[in-house]
């Protein structure tokens, strides 16, 4: 008799997911982040007074 | 001792930026330079503490890093007193000397306490005693093993004058007994009267590197003031 | 061996990274192929379907991720080049949030097959260890700011993490051999019917190239994460 | 200034035996790192003991596992301290710049903590032996010697990660992460080796975890030796 266990399936299957969404979506912020910065420090001279926090 | 292209970067700032010099036995470079010219940095190099990212270091001919051996020739007197505070000032300097090999460690752990004027505290824990008194026995310390290298690093600050006269009397008496001497101070006055070579180091780089007697000591003084006027 | 001279352009990888996007095309085809597409295995029901990311994440967490960091730690340490650095750093993240997903995901299985959610099983006690192992790891990078004593204590890190494994293994195996598992069907490796291998052996391969998209992914922001950092201790 | 016989610096184990002393000097002296790693042991054996229902479960079978929970973290407390007087007034530089080995500092360091985790454990067992009354006999010597090859193993990793920890800036919180994984399969391996020897089960059923434990300790001696010197400044 196969036990019907499907709802298992379907809570490990969104569970994976949702992690490995997070992970690329956190890595996306992250990612914006620096490239704000980055882009902060390449087009202005020398920003002393605007500093970003520390790196 | 010589020194070849001595580079050393740190998070893509260059605190040693190509230094090149030679000591021979009996020299004395006074080095001068601002807050954050690499003079430390420079230092722990030539002490074998820190490897150069390029070019390298030798003493007697054995480059430092590599060879254990070239350290047993060299001392060093640095900021911090390198001393453990729980031992006493005779057990931190005989703690040395047996790290250095010497075959009668006690006796010259004495030898060089009694050379900065500083064996009547011989027994006393390294903590207990003034700044001073400690700077006092990091020199013994670094001299216990009498080496043909001495790399001081403002030895005189936290000094009184018994204190600095104790110094000045090693200093030139080991400078007379053979060995090279790299002394780097803020105080012209100190380090000119020793030295027989002087440098001013900016930004990792070596601005003016001669002879003492070629020097005008007034015309030096207001260079280095100019020059030293804002920190690197 | 440092970007000593400050290079003018930033390494500014682009926004959409299009390599990620295939990656997660790749899983969610596997997902509608696992869930619609392969039978229901008879014995364990659906719950066996949870082999196919469980089993293949387990596999490229462990035998890739912490392989690759502990590989590019000990070339860090002979070679000391900071690329070498960044890739164990990366291997080390991702390998993180694949071990995670193992972790989710085994006690689930597990509570179809043994009826607990958790219970020692060798394997998944394994990877609980590696989980932490990479957590320490990730946690001493964070810890050191200067780069190059960062990239030793890591490399040093990875180097041993990687002679710590066997031992784990060998002592969880030894451990769960003196009290037998009440396993109804040991989930050892899968003797499948074709339409099920493939299967598996399609997410393999999808979670593979999703690992390898994130790996560059993750590379590129360290590069960048550097290279801010050298402008701004430039600048300071 | 020297007679004849000219400085010959020390050999790696004459290195490493000068730098052991200091160190033990050094915590003879202070000694409240050792106080207090022993009280937290005695401590921490008495509350195990009121942490279970001595009647349901026997307090020799429990015996092991508490001495090998306490030892863990005594041990830790012990090599916290172990790389802190280094680095006060950069004493550390002494040595760097000493015509020594890096590995023999880290051999020096190491044995130190060993004669600190030993010392631990000397005072621990008996404890645990008496306050669990646990038969005398041969038991006990067996569990002694599984103690040795145990701490050998965690002071090999231990002294190396507190070496790293102690130049960041969460050390107390760094040098637990970094070591517990990499003392699961050496516990591991004590306790159930004692337990067995403990319960007078033949030597031959303790022998496969006793052979972990012995790698173990091989292989992460030598290990963190040669790794050792990538952890200093170069």
């Amino acid at each position: 008799m196969t036990p019907d266990n499907a709802s298992f399936t379907t809570a490990a299957y969104t569970l994976a997911a949702i992690i490995y969404l997070a992970y690329v979506l956190s890595l996306k912020l992250r990612l914006r982040r620096l490239r704000a910065r980055a882009i902060a420090l390449e087009t202005s001279a020398r920003p002393r007074s605007d500093r970003p926090e520390g790196a | 001792m010589q020194a070849e292209g001595l580079v050393r970067t740190f998070g893509g700032r260059r605190a040693v930026d190509g230094v090149s010099f030679t000591l021979h036995a009996g020299d004395c470079l006074a080095l001068f330079g601002p807050n954050g010219a690499g003079k430390t940095t420079l230092l722990r190099m030539l002490a074998g503490l820190l490897a150069p990212g390029q070019g390298s270091v030798r003493v007697n001919g054995v480059p430092v890093k590599e060879g254990a051996a070239a350290r047993a020739q060299v001392g060093l007197v640095s900021h911090a007193s390198m001393l453990y505070s729980v031992l006493t000032a005779r057990e931190n300097v005989e703690f040395a000397a047996r790290l250095y090999g010497l075959p009668d460690p006690r006796d010259a752990a004495m030898r060089a306490l009694e050379l900065m004027r500083v064996e009547d505290r011989a027994d006393a824990p390294a903590r207990t005693l003034s700044r001073g008194l400690q700077q006092r026995v990091s020199i013994a310390r670094a001299m216990v093993h009498s080496p043909s290298l001495l790399l001081c690093d403002e030895p005189y600050t936290g000094l009184d004058d018994a204190g600095s006269a104790a110094l000045t009397d090693a200093l030139t008496e080991r400078r007379e007994g053979g060995a090279a001497l790299l002394l780097v101070t803020h105080n012209l006055t100190e380090g000119l009267a020793l030295a027989t070579q002087a440098a001013i180091m900016r930004r990792g780089r070596f601005v003016r590197h001669e002879a003492r007697e070629l020097l005008d000591v007034r015309a030096y003084q207001a260079q280095y003031r100019e020059l030293a006027a804002v920190h690197d | 061996m440092t970007s000593g001279q400050p290079s003018v352009a930033p390494p500014l990888p682009s926004q959409r990274d299009p390599l990620v996007g295939v990656a997660l095309l790749g899983i969610a085809a596997i997902y509608v192929r696992a869930l619609a597409f392969t039978p229901i295995e008879a014995r364990q029901g659906a719950a066996q379907k949870i082999m196919y990311i469980h089993a293949t994440s387990a596999f490229i967490a462990l035998y890739v991720a912490f392989v690759l960091m502990a590989l590019t730690s000990a070339l860090y340490l002979w070679l000391k080049d900071e690329k070498l650095d960044r890739v164990a750093e990366s291997s080390a993240e991702v390998g993180l949030c694949f071990t995670t997903v193992v972790l989710a995901t085994g006690p689930i299985w597990g509570k179809t097959i043994w009826g607990a959610w958790w219970t020692w099983d060798a394997r998944l006690t394994a990877t609980l260890f590696l989980w932490f192992i990479i957590l320490a790891y990730l946690l001493l990078r964070g810890a050191v700011e200067e780069r190059g004593r960062r990239a030793r204590y890591s490399a040093v890190l990875g180097i041993l993490a990687s002679f710590l494994v066997p031992f784990i293994h060998l002592s969880v195996y030894l451990f769960r051999t003196l009290h037998p598992m009440p396993i109804l069907l040991k989930p050892s490796a899968p003797s499948l019917p074709n339409e099920m291998l493939v299967t598996f052996l399609l997410s393999f391969a999808a979670f593979t190239l999703l690992f390898i998209a994130l790996l560059r992914s993750r590379y590129r922001l360290a590069t960048l994460r550097d290279w801010v950092a050298d402008r701004e201790a430039e600048r300071a | 200034m020297t007679d004849i016989a000219v400085p010959t610096p020390p050999g790696m184990l004459a290195a490493a035996w000068l730098v052991a002393r200091k160190d033990l000097a050094i915590e003879f002296r202070t000694r409240t790192a050792f106080l207090s790693a022993l009280v937290f042991a005695l401590l921490g054996v008495t509350i195990f003991y009121f942490a279970w229902d001595a009647t349901a479960v026997a307090a020799a079978d429990l015996a092991p596992g508490v001495l090998w929970v306490i030892f863990t973290f005594a041990g830790l407390l012990g090599l916290q301290r172990s790389f802190g007087s280094e680095l006060a007034d950069r004493a550390v530089d002494g040595l760097l710049g000493a015509p020594i080995s890096r590995e023999s500092i880290y051999l020096g360091k190491a044995f130190a903590n060993l004669v600190f985790v030993a010392g631990i454990l000397f005072v621990t067992i008996p404890a645990v032996v008496l306050f669990y009354n646990l038969p005398m006999g041969s038991g006990i010597a067996a569990l002694a010697g599984i103690a040795a090859l145990a701490a050998v193993g965690l002071v090999a990793v231990g002294t190396l990660f507190s070496a790293m920890a102690v130049n960041t800036r969460m050390a107390e919180l760094l040098l637990p992460m970094l070591s517990l994984p990499f003392f699961v399969p050496v516990v591991m391996a004590a306790a159930q080796s004692s337990a067995r020897l403990m319960a007078g089960r033949p030597v031959a059923e303790a022998m496969p975890w006793l052979r972990i434990l012995v790698a173990f300790d091989i292989v992460f001696v030598t290990a963190c030796t040669l790794a050792f010197p990538f952890t200093l400044d170069e």
